[in-house]
């Protein structure tokens, strides 16, 4: 695992819900949808990256391609595929990034199968800081139409005796903090201390 | 992180640097299943049933019935005996398991008519130790055996030739191929196959691959058995996994019909791990894979948690689960193929221990893929035990006198196997005119560790030959062709024999192997007969003089020169 | 072969290919003695030679039954009926018994065609089982599904193997035997 | 073409055979006493061993095998079995970079990366952004920012020297950061990211940063006068920096450092010689001096005799290389050995290309495009052994089996039966390691030649130069026509043409360049738009094909006179490609030259022409001693 960016640490982010989530029109938009508990029940990922710092790097990474990031949280479930779909199918480009709060993360479009997707980086305790700033480049450039070299995908015989059961609780944990029924909403971050603008 | 901590002992600091810590645990939540066996959440035993049919399963009724319940109920239990086994106090039964007075039927005679809930109350009052006892008289087939994965890093198959050359020679009864490249599949598929019967003939090989090449591998003779078919605990995890008990049924009967040996897959830790447990421990869902197995009519199944031994590993008593999981599909009368074949921890000491519980009693294939090539060159991801511990494997074996089905083999012949591997397949390759190998190759392959000695191939060609080996519809008999024809008569007469065996229908019975002279050995001609002490397989003979030599042993009629 | 009725088997039988050999014939009629290396040299032998025959198939269910393991004889029986079933209409019929491909009418006219085509009884009445299990856990493909992934697939027609069902169903898999965190 | 329709076959039948490096196709035909032809049957299968040698037997025995079935008939029927006389040839490809750029004292910076922020042009005094603070007011400095730097801290400390009074004109950065910190920034300023190696930035030295708005390239530093404006030099050191310039020119950011003695230099890499003997002469040609001049060399020599590389270069490699594979090829258990010095080249093809490489001494992996030259040779050699082929197909057919005739007359025999063509005809076989060309002349002669680069060489061309590094991919990309996928549902075809699909496309070509194989679309992987790939591949044709063959065809033609040409039929494998004839044919038709894919038969498409040819020429010639 490769250190987060030197001076992450100090950064937080707190999610302002302002109101349901909507269907975007601007072409040049990529909606990053969180899990019930990104960044709210939790606020690091499995292999401890926070929640801030993961954020703020996939922003990071659709705005220096001159894209723009709407958040939006899902709340009536903990599936990946069905967070990154609903989405996908708000977003004006089509595209969208979903996000667990262990860290697994998928790159979606609005026309592709729910159970389908663009990018998939399900070895969570793999992802540090600058793979979600790739991610979020390689999502703002799908936006774009353009075609970006698929995100390096790492593997690790070890990873299962290490995080396979955590894996599995954190799960469970996410899966707890479902809202049956509530639609799902947009949400602004605040990030804390540290950040100039 | 940089902050300053409490100060720690030098002691600690050991500690902390020790593998083991490397190794992930949690607590155990039963409310979501996340707990090994012992779950007050898991239904209490009941059965019930009214004109031959069962209408309530561990307190539930007909009505309300899932599709495990349904196909379990219809399929798995005897009902003619249900209700009088399910009345025999859960003690008894487990008293049973371990009395040498009682034989491996009467045992079979008892479960057959029991649920779910009722064998998990069974193998719940039994510790470890118990549960071996168990093992060793519930093995399906007397004698135990060991299954290796040959894989290749690159696909190579000249490699996977001449591992499974060697690993023949080492013992493995079957060997297990899969890929990185999938279109490499049929080079790989013919590699294994003429490098195992090199090695010993009469070992049977699979490659792991989606239903419809791998079946298309099997009917054309290229393989001979399949194992990765997977079977889950809840009916919501085995939706998701695009099946249901009938298809899979429906799938087991499809692989009979072609004369192919196959088994299930299944193992604790699958349904929490995918977030659909419906708040049952592992156990007990794992024990309705095997009731659900065993009702398909399947001869076979491959668990022992499998790729999911990171869950049943990180909670209290998971490997006893894991242990009793075993012992639970051998207590139904199906092959146990017993896991020990993925990358469980990182510490060899728990690596260690982990594979008692299986290799102590003796299972049906105490490893169900032993890497019989260094871990990074294991497509599945890694396995417990790689070529890096045959000799600790071997040194084992002897400590304990136990058969864990491997055996120390001198260089010379490890050395002739995989040259005459390579050889063979060069062959095979010239005359099937697939891209051509070379002496370098043949060169490397004798003496090689891993995918990085050997000279690349020319992937491109490789691959399109792969593709022509479909089109045109080479065959096993095209292999017997080609190894009759360059002169490798043995090798040929080896692999026609192990095809003859899938006209004959031997290998479907249950726990079937085929010795070296091409005997097939399963639960009906080689029954587990332990007795108690002094029965059962012993390890003795020639077999026992085979596992007493290791690489160096002191001579002791002359102490200065080593046997072997 | 022969008109005779089968042979009765007891477990002793086992295993046929060295102790009962004379019952053992291909699909095509030769007996197993004549699967020789003379026979694959001079070309003799083909692929269907090296294929079981449904009687083996029941000979194979009898030892099963005598050594107490009537789920795995019901299997080998199950199998002899299809020994008869071309391969990618066996697959194609696996993939139409699938959660949701087929509606109740599709796997009506799945087990038709097993019991009057292929004079499949056995295999019939497990879908028709299968299909009840289905209409009441909700597992039946809706008429017109329309939308995701898995459209339903007309049951027993080869052509229509429900591509994408299979290639989901191969991609939860690999998850499962990766078994790597998600 | 199907079974043959009637009653039995009238006269003898007899089955042509052409074994070729990659087919084996067989036509069967039954000769009437009065010489007349009926064609019954056609069969194609894969060569088995290498072309010409006694391995050849299985494929021969298939593809007869085949054209009897077709046809009803058994191998009890056959009265004659006719082979092509075939030599081995083989060939083999090399390339060799020959140029190499090289920048010194990293005065250069022109990766060109994707998203750089700001516009314009800052000139300044290089400092690190730790020692911002302590800049004195008014002097331009450019900011170089350390891998590691958070965008956030960076533009924070940008906006405090600012605020103090530096005056920050530009910035340089490791990350790819640079919108990032434009947006941060109060003051804005161009900055250039995705410098790898931005601690090898020589600092205190004054420097010119350019970024040009979105869509536009850079002005003032890819041009030499305006590097000589920024930095004041005089005509010499303008002299001196021109290649920097030229470095630069297209890209839409750039960074140049003024060095003492900074320079971005394009050397030739000595790479060897090639030694070319034919016509009595010897003549020596360095690899390095480009296809022209290798080619004039070759042409000088004409007919070659033999060629050898420098050992220890890629060419003297390759060429020994062809050669011991001929001789093993060659080699007959119990007889002796081919002595390795009798097997010569006997063609040579050189093509220039380029290589995009990691410039040496660049700061963020600046690529350039130097120049290589791809060679292939060719070797064959006199002794066949397709007697010993026809003996063995006698033998396990049991029926006669004898050599037929000479491929090149064989070939044009066959091409004859396409329609509307008429003698003097010449045939181009396009296969897949070197290009055959032969002429039938009014009067019945027949000249033939073999000459070197064919499929192989255009794979390999398309392979290196976009960069690709998948033989695969490269095989593809020549093979199918190209693609963009625009949505999931719609992808627009090279010629702009726009395809909706029903179902939706596979994820992994989305918004990607591909390729459409039979199998569905394939992405190819570069960065690179649809058109650029494309003109690659129809150079890469266009370089090989069409130069062979009119190399090929002046080789044949009387006097060398490509108009004294009639009809050029294009036959083997490649004339199936979707656009090489319609290349050659395009090339040809300056010259007055009919020419188009052969139709063999009427039916058969440019396959076929030699078994074809067999038959005829035994038809004409039906009472003849078995050729020994």
């Amino acid at each position: 695992m490769s250190t987060p960016t030197a001076t992450a640490p100090d950064r937080t982010v707190s999610l302002r819900e302002v109101g349901p989530a909507r269907r975007g029109t601007r072409p040049d938009e990529v909606v990053i949808a969180l899990s019930p508990a990104f960044a709210g029940h939790f606020t690091k990922t499995i292999v401890d990256v926070p929640h801030a710092e993961v954020l703020r790097q996939l922003m990071a990474g659709i705005e220096e391609q001159g894209v723009t990031a709407r958040l939006v949280r899902v709340l009536e479930t903990a599936d990946l595929a069905a967070i990154a779909h609903t989405a996908a199918r708000m977003s004006g480009s089509g595209i969208s990034v979903g996000i667990l709060s262990r860290g697994t993360t998928m790159i979606h479009q609005k026309d592709l199968p729910r159970l389908s997707n663009l990018e998939l980086f399900p070895q969570s305790p793999l992802l540090d800081a600058p793979v979600f700033r790739m991610i979020g480049s390689n999502a703002a450039q799908y936006a774009k139409g353009e075609h970006p070299q698929p995100v390096p995908t790492r593997n690790d015989q070890m990873a299962r005796p290490r995080w396979q059961a955590k894996a599995a609780l954190l799960h469970l944990k996410e899966f707890d903090c479902i809202e049956p029924g509530r639609g799902p909403v947009e949400v602004e971050a605040v990030f804390g201390p540290g950040t100039a603008g | 992180m940089t902050s300053t901590r409490p100060r720690q002992s030098l002691r600690t600091e050991i500690l902390e640097s020790r593998p083991v810590n490397l190794d992930g645990f949690v607590e155990e939540w039963p409310e979501k299943g996340l707990v090994a066996m012992e779950s007050d959440f898991d239904p209490a035993p009941s059965i019930r049933v009214q004109d031959g049919r069962v209408v309530e399963l561990d307190g539930t009724e007909r009505a309300d019935f899932d599709f495990m319940d349904t196909f379990i109920a219809d399929h798995a239990i005897d009902v003619a005996s249900a209700e009088a086994s399910v009345a025999i106090p859960s003690a008894e039964i487990a008293r049973m398991l371990i009395d040498p007075g009682v034989s491996r039927g009467d045992v079979l005679a008892v479960s057959r008519g029991l649920t779910p809930a009722k064998i998990l109350d069974v193998v719940k009052l039994m510790n470890v130790v118990e549960i071996m006892q168990g093992m060793q008289k519930m093995r399906a087939r007397r004698t135990p055996a060991n299954q290796g994965h040959s894989t290749s890093a690159r696909d190579n198959p000249i490699q996977v030739a001449a591992d499974a050359a060697e690993g023949a020679l080492r013992g493995f009864a079957e060997l297990e191929t899969t890929l990185g490249v999938v279109r490499y599949a049929p080079l790989v598929a013919i590699a294994l196959q003429v490098g195992g019967q090199v090695g010993r003939g009469g070992v049977l090989t699979q490659c792991a691959l989606e239903e419809a090449t791998e079946l298309e591998l099997g009917m054309r003779g290229i393989t001979a058995y399949a194992e990765t078919i997977s079977i889950y605990g809840t009916e919501s995890v085995f939706i998701d996994g695009d099946d249901t008990p009938w298809s899979k049924s429906f799938l087991a009967a499809a692989y009979a019909s072609r004369g192919i040996k196959m088994r299930f897959t299944s193992g604790t830790g699958s349904e929490v791990q995918m977030g659909n447990a419906e708040g049952k421990s592992m156990l007990y869902l794992e024990i309705r894979c095997i009731l659900m197995a065993k009702g398909a009519g399947v001869q076979g199944l491959q668990n022992g948690s499998i790729s999911c031994i990171g869950v049943p590993g990180a909670v209290p008593g998971g490997l006893r689960a894991v242990a009793a999981e075993n012992l639970v599909a051998s207590m139904v009368d199906l092959e146990c193929a017993s896991g020990n074949d993925q990358s469980f921890s990182h510490s060899a000491m728990r690596r260690t221990a982990r594979a008692m519980p299986q290799m102590l009693p003796g299972t049906d294939f105490v490893c169900s893929g032993y890497s019989s090539v260094p871990n990074a060159d294991n497509m599945f991801a890694g396995s417990n035990f790689d070529t890096d511990d045959f000799d600790d494997w071997n040194t084992i074996q002897r400590d304990f006198q136990v058969d864990g089905g491997l055996r120390h083999v001198r260089e010379d012949e490890i050395l002739a196997a995989r040259n005459k591997a390579a050889r063979a397949l060069q062959a095979v390759f010239a005359h099937l005119d697939l891209p051509s190998i070379t002496d370098d190759e043949v060169e490397a392959a004798t003496y090689a560790n891993s995918s990085n000695d050997y000279p690349l191939r020319d992937v491109l060609a490789d691959l399109k030959a792969a593709q022509s080996v479909m089109d045109r519809e080479v065959t096993g008999l095209d292999l017997v062709k080609a190894l009759e024809s360059a002169g490798f008569h043995d090798v040929a007469e080896n692999l026609l024999t192990v095809l003859r065996q899938r006209v004959s229908g031997d290998l479907l019975q249950t726990s079937a192997v085929l010795t070296a002279d091409f005997t097939p050995l399963s639960a009906i001609n080689d029954p587990n007969d332990y007795a108690g002490p002094g029965t059962g397989y012993r390890l003795s003979g020639e077999r026992w003089e085979q596992l007493k030599k290791l690489r160096h042993v002191t001579s002791a009629s002359n102490p200065e020169t080593e046997v072997g | 072969m022969t008109s005779a009725s089968p042979p009765t088997l007891n477990a002793a039988d086992y295993p046929l290919s060295i102790n009962r050999p004379e019952l053992l014939r291909t699909p095509t009629g030769k007996p197993i003695t004549a699967l020789t290396m003379d026979s694959v040299v001079s070309g003799d032998l083909s692929p269907a030679d090296l294929r079981i025959a449904p009687e083996t198939l029941q000979l194979q269910a009898q030892l099963a039954e005598a050594s107490g393991r009537p789920q795995l004889a019901a299997n080998f029986r199950r199998a002899a009926e299809m020994t008869a079933i071309p391969d990618q209409e066996v697959l194609a019929m696996y993939n139409a018994l699938r959660p949701r491909a087929s509606t109740a009418e599709q796997l009506a006219a799945l087990a038709e065609r097993l019991e009057g085509t292929y004079t499949a009884p056995v295999c019939a009445a497990l879908v028709r089982e299968a299909a009840e299990v289905y209409a009441r856990r909700g597992l039946l493909a809706r008429p017109e599904a329309g939308g995701d992934a898995d459209a339903g697939a007309p049951a027993g027609s080869p052509a229509a193997t429900p591509v994408t069902t299979a290639a989901t169903a191969a991609a939860a898999r690999a998850d499962r035997e990766e078994g790597q965190p998600a | 073409m199907g079974a043959r329709e009637g009653g039995p076959p009238q006269g003898r039948l007899v089955v042509g055979v052409d074994i070729g490096n990659s087919t084996t196709e067989a036509c069967l035909a039954a000769v009437a006493p009065d010489g007349s032809i009926s064609y019954l049957a056609t069969d194609l299968t894969r060569t088995t061993g290498v072309k010409g040698t006694p391995d050849n037997t299985a494929g021969a025995l298939a593809a007869i095998r085949g054209a009897l079935a077709r046809a009803g008939l058994g191998a009890a029927d056959v009265d004659a079995v006719l082979l092509n006389e075939a030599t081995p040839v083989i060939s083999g490809l090399a390339m060799e970079t020959i140029t190499e750029t090289i920048i010194t004292e990293s005065t250069m910076i022109g990766h060109n990366p994707a998203t750089p922020g700001g516009e314009g042009l800052g000139v300044g005094t290089t400092v690190a952004m730790a020692e911002l603070p302590g800049q004195p007011p008014g002097t331009p400095v450019v900011c170089v920012v350390p891998a590691g730097a958070d965008f956030d801290d960076v533009a924070a400390a940008v906006n405090a020297a600012v605020a103090a009074g530096v005056d920050v004109v530009a910035a340089v950065l490791a990350g790819d950061d640079a919108v990032l910190v434009t947006n941060r920034l109060h003051r804005p300023i161009p900055v250039v990211d995705e410098v790898a190696a931005v601690e090898r930035v020589p600092l205190g030295m004054l420097a010119a940063v350019e970024v040009a708005p979105p869509g536009r390239t850079i002005r003032t530093l890819s041009n030499s006068y305006g590097l000589a404006t920024v930095f004041g030099l005089d005509p010499a050191q303008t002299r001196q920096v021109s290649p920097v310039a030229r470095a630069l020119t297209g890209n839409r950011s750039a960074v140049v450092v003024r060095t003492p003695s900074g320079d971005v230099t394009d050397r030739r890499i000595p790479v060897g010689e090639l030694v070319l003997r034919g016509a009595g002469k010897t003549l020596r040609v360095d690899v390095d001096a480009g296809a022209e001049a290798i080619m004039d060399t070759v042409a000088r020599v004409q007919p070659l005799d033999d060629a050898d590389g420098e050992p220890g270069t890629h060419v003297g490699g390759m060429l020994a290389q062809v050669r011991d594979t001929m001789a093993d090829v060659m080699d007959v258990a119990g007889q002796p050995a081919v002595p390795v010095a009798e097997i010569a080249i006997r063609d040579v093809l050189a093509v220039d290309t380029f290589v995009p490489a990691e410039v040496r001494g660049g700061l963020a992996g600046e690529v350039a495009l130097e120049n290589a030259v791809a060679l292939a040779a060719m070797v064959r050699t006199s002794r066949s052994r397709m007697q010993l082929v026809a003996d063995r197909v006698s033998e396990q057919l049991g029926a006669a089996a004898r050599i037929g005739g000479v491929e090149g007359e064989m070939a044009v025999g066959g091409a004859l039966t396409t329609p509307g063509v008429d003698r003097p005809v010449a045939v181009l076989d396009l296969g897949g390691g070197s290009t055959d060309a032969a002429l039938l002349t009014r009067d019945g002669e027949c000249t033939a030649v073999h000459v070197a680069g064919a499929g192989e060489l255009v794979t390999k061309l398309v392979d290196s130069e976009l960069a690709l590094d998948d033989r695969e991919v490269a095989e593809e990309v020549k093979r199918f026509p190209l693609a963009k996928v625009e949505s999931f549902f719609h992808l627009r075809h090279e010629d702009g043409t726009v395809q909706f699909v029903d179902q939706p496309l596979p994820p992994h070509v989305f918004a990607r360049v591909v390729v459409l194989t039979p199998e569905g679309p394939a992405p190819v992987p570069t960065r690179h738009g649809l058109d650029h790939v494309r003109r690659v591949r129809r150079e890469a044709k266009r370089r090989v094909f069409v130069v062979n063959a009119l190399r090929a065809l002046r080789q044949v033609a009387p006097g060398g006179n490509l108009r004294a040409l009639d009809f050029v039929v294009l036959l083997g494998g490649s004339a199936l490609d979707f656009e090489i004839p319609d290349l050659v044919a395009d090339a040809l038709a300056p010259y007055g030259v009919v020419c188009g894919t052969g139709n063999v038969l009427g039916t058969e498409g440019p396959r076929t022409a030699v078994a074809a040819g067999l038959v005829r020429a035994h038809a004409a010639r039906p009472v003849e001693c078995p050729t020994g």
